[in-house]
């Protein structure tokens, strides 16, 4: 199975999210430039966290029109393994690739510190070998990752499952103070409805080795990488 | 044509020195000249108030790869690894626009890093405010953290440490230190030398604007209304440009066309072009017409002096300026030929062919004025030390007296602090914030860099040099309860008015304290920044060693952190 | 040449924590006669072309497909020959 | 009641970063006729206030206190009676 990590200008998490793959799955995995025009070759992309563009205008605003976009985009439509973490997640909204928007945390700061996840939905290739209801520990760092939709939009991605990740206490309950910045119903991850494209503002990528005291994160890796195998034998 | 002594006073140059000036150049100096001077004599360029202090600093030791004199101090870490770091102050800009202050400060100290080919993995901030019932004093905290927030989580190097102090005497003039550590292959190491006599002279980066002219200027002298109407135009960050600039110059370095590098910080295109000729003794003739530019009409004086912010000056190979250029295009950034070393020793700026200055380069950095401030011992200290600390009552109510200490903001969790900034990107963060001190791993080692600032300036109020002494030995311990061996010291002096004897004084004897502890200690300093004249109306800070920090984990498995681990466990009190 | 001056606010059904903010230290200021405060972005575009319709046609498609997110944004913006 | 709209611009020779990668951003889109973008705030405050020139004093104060940074920016404002 091979990764590619999209990088943009001022991506900064591009590095980070490389290490993981490889420790995590020990597959191939590629920088892909944010001028390429073709993704040819790859099984699973990811869009990874940082600031593209410096986040001006609206983070994930500018990278959207990158030209890899493009192809990135058609890869996506024709049903291939997409992630966006955190900055990846707000380049998914703004290309339209994921309904809503993820706009200023609720207390106008940016936060870095663990938050606790419950996994709404083990019936994707991303979650596949979590169980359901399942909590985990993943640090999040962002100053813009309220999500935000319409309420019609909210309705359709609880009936269709696509809330894969929720902030929640550390015993799984879905309370206001659980939530760090302010999202519709505690959203941290959704997918979009044929279920291969995943956006996260939490980092699985910063925790999954030992040294860094949790490997939580790995979950999320591996099930991409089981789900492949299973796929493609 | 002489120039009106108003001029050069303004600038902040005496008589003497303009005197001087004459004696070096054996003619009266132009505008652009006095200009140049004015900045590269200034206490924050020149240190010629502290450099005879600095120069009793121990310097030496077998792990110093670089001590002070480059852009940042080199440890070996073992393996044909070094660490890169060094601290320095944005306190003058900080009071003015907190958040931009801030931000450009981190922008510089990583410039600092990175020129020397070093990636950097870890900033860490030691900031100093007045009491936080003060509205402005809030005013200030929130913009400095929101601006080293701002800056350093968007270019993607985690700031994993520091300290916060709230202190009255800080209220006009906070403290706003920030240290950066990088990592080098020692094969990789670069300095700030314009050697190879033809070699090309080029300007990356951003584009030139009338910004921060005469900031260093600025920041050698005390904040007051008059100093507020000649105010710069502030400097804003652009940590998004900066990150492209980073990335472009590691790889330009990797590919070894680079022959000397360096960072146009304060007194932007001046110091970095007159300090690079210096060391390599050669000299270098820049064309300013060809400097890329925000804003039109900009004359020689205004480009020399602009402190724009995430611009570089290299001096590379001769027939490698098309190679060079091509990748910084790949980052989409900017690179321009604007000369070429040349073996006379002068500075020598051309706009197109008309010769606007001709200074030798080692007049405005070696040469510089050096004063020998006489000093005194202040008077509160007898006052002070004498207090009849037995006369104290004790308290009734040892609980409430603990409650309200933990509740100081001084003693309280700095976590609303560092949860805004990002201290795990990287992936190296093992020990994040909130313990003695941070540490990062090497990845593909077993070994660990731990990190550390420290300073208490009321120690450092009550008897300087013990207080000095006490800042090391602190960094010290929070090193070695982290699991690491410390190994070596930048550090940033913030001391108020230097023509005040008091405070000459406490220079001293602050630095003798910390030249005793880094001896004993063997942690020599590579280096640091001065802050002068941190004073409002009178009003001194505390004198403020910051002392930042540098140890080395053998074994990553043996990293330490300060809680508490499981109920049983045994507990030692250590020490006197 | 055209200089188009854009508004861009957010919609109201977003919740806007900036200006709730700005709202409450104005309170504490003592203006207590404000009842709500927005905020948003102001843009100043430049624009080399030579007719009006043409300068209105080219800011709105800037907007709508970059300059703004219709998902939580709305917009206005005006014209001024320069 | 009044609305205020007030504009909050950088000041001329401070650096627009923003600005800067949003006209990059519209050249590369095929808009090669902007040679520049600024980007600032807009907001807009509501007051409860009997008359304009009460209205305008407060505005211009809490500009110059809370709202605007005088030393990067600069403002102008708007009021329309509501
Ligand atoms: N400004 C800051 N930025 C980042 N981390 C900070 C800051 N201030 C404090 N910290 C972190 O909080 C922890 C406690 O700091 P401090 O109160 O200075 O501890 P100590 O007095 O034990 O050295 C340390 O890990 C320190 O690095």
């Amino acid at each position: 199975m091979k990764f590619g990590v999209v990088v943009f200008p001022g991506s900064n998490c591009d590095a980070d999210c490389l290490h993981a793959i490889k420790v995590v799955t020990g597959q191939p995995v590629e920088y892909i430039w944010h001028k390429s025009g073709s993704v040819d070759g790859f099984d699973c992309i990811v869009l990874p966290g940082g600031f593209s563009y410096g986040d001006y205008l609206r983070c994930g605003a500018v990278a959207r029109f990158s030209p890899v976009m493009t192809p990135v985009i058609d890869f996506a439509q024709r049903g291939g393994l997409l992630l966006g973490i955190c900055n990846g997640f707000q380049i998914l909204t703004e290309a339209g690739l994921l309904p809503g928007a993820l706009h200023r945390n609720k207390n106008l700061q940016f936060l870095c510190h663990d938050t606790h996840l419950r996994i709404e939905n083990n019936q994707t290739p991303f979650t596949s070998l979590a169980t359901a209801g399942q909590v985990i520990r993943v640090p999040i760092a962002h100053g813009e990752g309220n999500y935000y939709a319409d309420t019609a939009t909210i309705q359709q991605l609880e009936e269709n499952k696509q809330v894969l990740f929720r902030y929640c206490d550390p015993q799984g309950e879905i309370t206001p103070a659980a939530n760090p910045n302010g999202s519709v119903n505690n959203i941290a991850g959704i997918c979009n409805r044929q279920g291969n494209v995943l956006g996260m503002m939490p980092h699985p990528e910063r925790c999954a080795e030992d040294i860094l005291g949790n490997t939580n994160g790995q979950l999320i890796f591996q099930s991409l990488l089981q789900q492949w195998q299973r796929r493609c034998g | 044509m002489t120039l009106e002594p108003q001029i050069w006073r303004e600038m902040g140059l005496t008589d003497d020195e303009y005197e001087r000036i004459v004696t070096i150049l054996g003619r009266q100096p132009n505008y652009v000249e006095v200009g140049i001077f004015a900045v590269m004599w200034s206490e924050h360029c020149s240190y010629k108030t502290s450099r005879p202090a600095l120069k009793t600093l121990p310097t030496e030791g077998p792990a110093i790869l670089q001590g002070p004199g480059e852009n940042a101090g080199i440890v070996d870490i073992g393996d044909g690894q070094a660490v890169v770091f060094k601290i320095e102050s944005h306190n003058h800009p900080s009071a003015i626009e907190p958040y931009q202050g801030a931000a450009t400060g981190v922008g510089g100290i990583l410039r600092d890093i990175f020129t020397m080919g070093a990636r950097p993995i870890a900033v860490l901030d030691s900031l100093r405010f007045g009491e936080l019932n003060s509205p402005r004093v809030r005013y200030l905290f929130d913009g400095v953290v929101a601006g080293i927030s701002g800056y350093g989580n968007c270019i993607g190097v985690p700031t994993v440490g520091g300290e916060v102090y709230f202190a009255d005497s800080y209220e006009d003039n906070c403290l706003v230190n920030v240290m950066c550590v990088g990592l080098i292959d020692q094969k990789d190491i670069k300095k700030g030398v314009a050697s190879g006599v033809g070699n090309p002279v080029m300007v990356v980066g951003a584009k030139t604007g009338r910004d921060g002219i005469h900031g260093a200027t600025f920041a050698s002298e005390e904040l007051s209304e008059a100093a507020a109407e000649r105010r710069p135009a502030v400097q804003v960050g652009d940590p998004f440009m900066e990150k492209l600039l980073l990335e472009a110059c590691l790889e330009v370095i990797k590919t070894g066309y680079v022959v000397g590098i360096q960072d146009m910080g304060a007194a932007g295109l001046t110091s970095s072009s007159c300090e690079m000729a210096s060391r390599a003794g050669t000299g270098l003739e820049m064309d300013l017409a060809l400097v890329p530019r925000r804003e039109e009409g900009m004359t020689p004086y205004e480009l020399m002096l602009s402190e724009s912010q995430e611009r570089m000056l290299l001096v590379v190979q001769q027939g490698t300026e098309e190679k060079v250029t091509e990748i910084f295009a790949k980052w989409d950034l900017d690179s321009v030929v604007v000369g070429q070393v040349t073996a006379d020793g002068l500075l020598r700026l051309k706009e197109g062919d008309k010769v606007v200055a001709e200074i030798p380069a080692k007049a405005l950095t070696d040469e510089a004025p050096v004063y020998h401030r006489p000093t005194e011992k202040p008077a509160y200290l007898a006052e002070v030390q004498d207090y009849p600390v037995d006369a104290l009552t004790m308290p009734d109510d040892y609980n409430e007296v603990l409650l309200k200490l933990l509740a100081s903001p001084n003693i309280a969790s700095k976590e609303y602090v560092y949860q805004q900034y990002d201290h795990m990107v990287g992936l190296n963060t093992v020990v994040r914030p909130g313990s003695d001190a941070a540490v990062l791993r090497v990845k593909d080692t077993n070994k660990g860099i731990a990190m550390t600032t420290d300073c208490n300036g009321r120690y450092c109020y009550l008897n300087p040099k013990t207080g000095a002494a006490i800042a090391v030995a602190e960094a010290a311990r929070n090193l070695v309860c982290s699991g690491a061996k410390p190994l070596a010291v930048t550090n940033c002096l913030n001391f108020g008015n230097p023509e005040k004897p008091e405070v000459m004084w406490t220079i001293w004897q602050c630095v003798e304290g910390m030249a005793e502890a880094c001896r004993n200690l063997e942690t020599p300093v590579t280096g640091g920044n001065v802050s002068l004249y941190n004073e409002t109306k009178g009003n001194a800070i505390y004198p403020t060693p910051t002392i930042g920090m540098v140890g080395l984990v053998e074994d990553l498995n043996k990293v330490c952190t300060q809680g508490f681990k499981q109920e049983g466990d045994v507990i030692f009190l250590l020490g006197e | 040449m055209f200089q188009a001056k854009i508004y861009v606010t957010l919609r109201k059904s977003v919740l806007d924590p900036q200006g709730g903010v700005v709202r409450k230290s104005l309170y504490a200021m003592g203006y207590q006669n404000v009842p709500e405060v927005r905020i948003g972005r102001y843009m100043v575009v430049d624009l080399e072309v030579a007719d009006q319709d043409a300068a209105a046609k080219q800011v709105r498609d800037m907007c709508d497909k970059l300059l703004v997110n219709p998902v939580i944004e709305d917009y206005t913006f005006e014209l001024v020959e320069v």
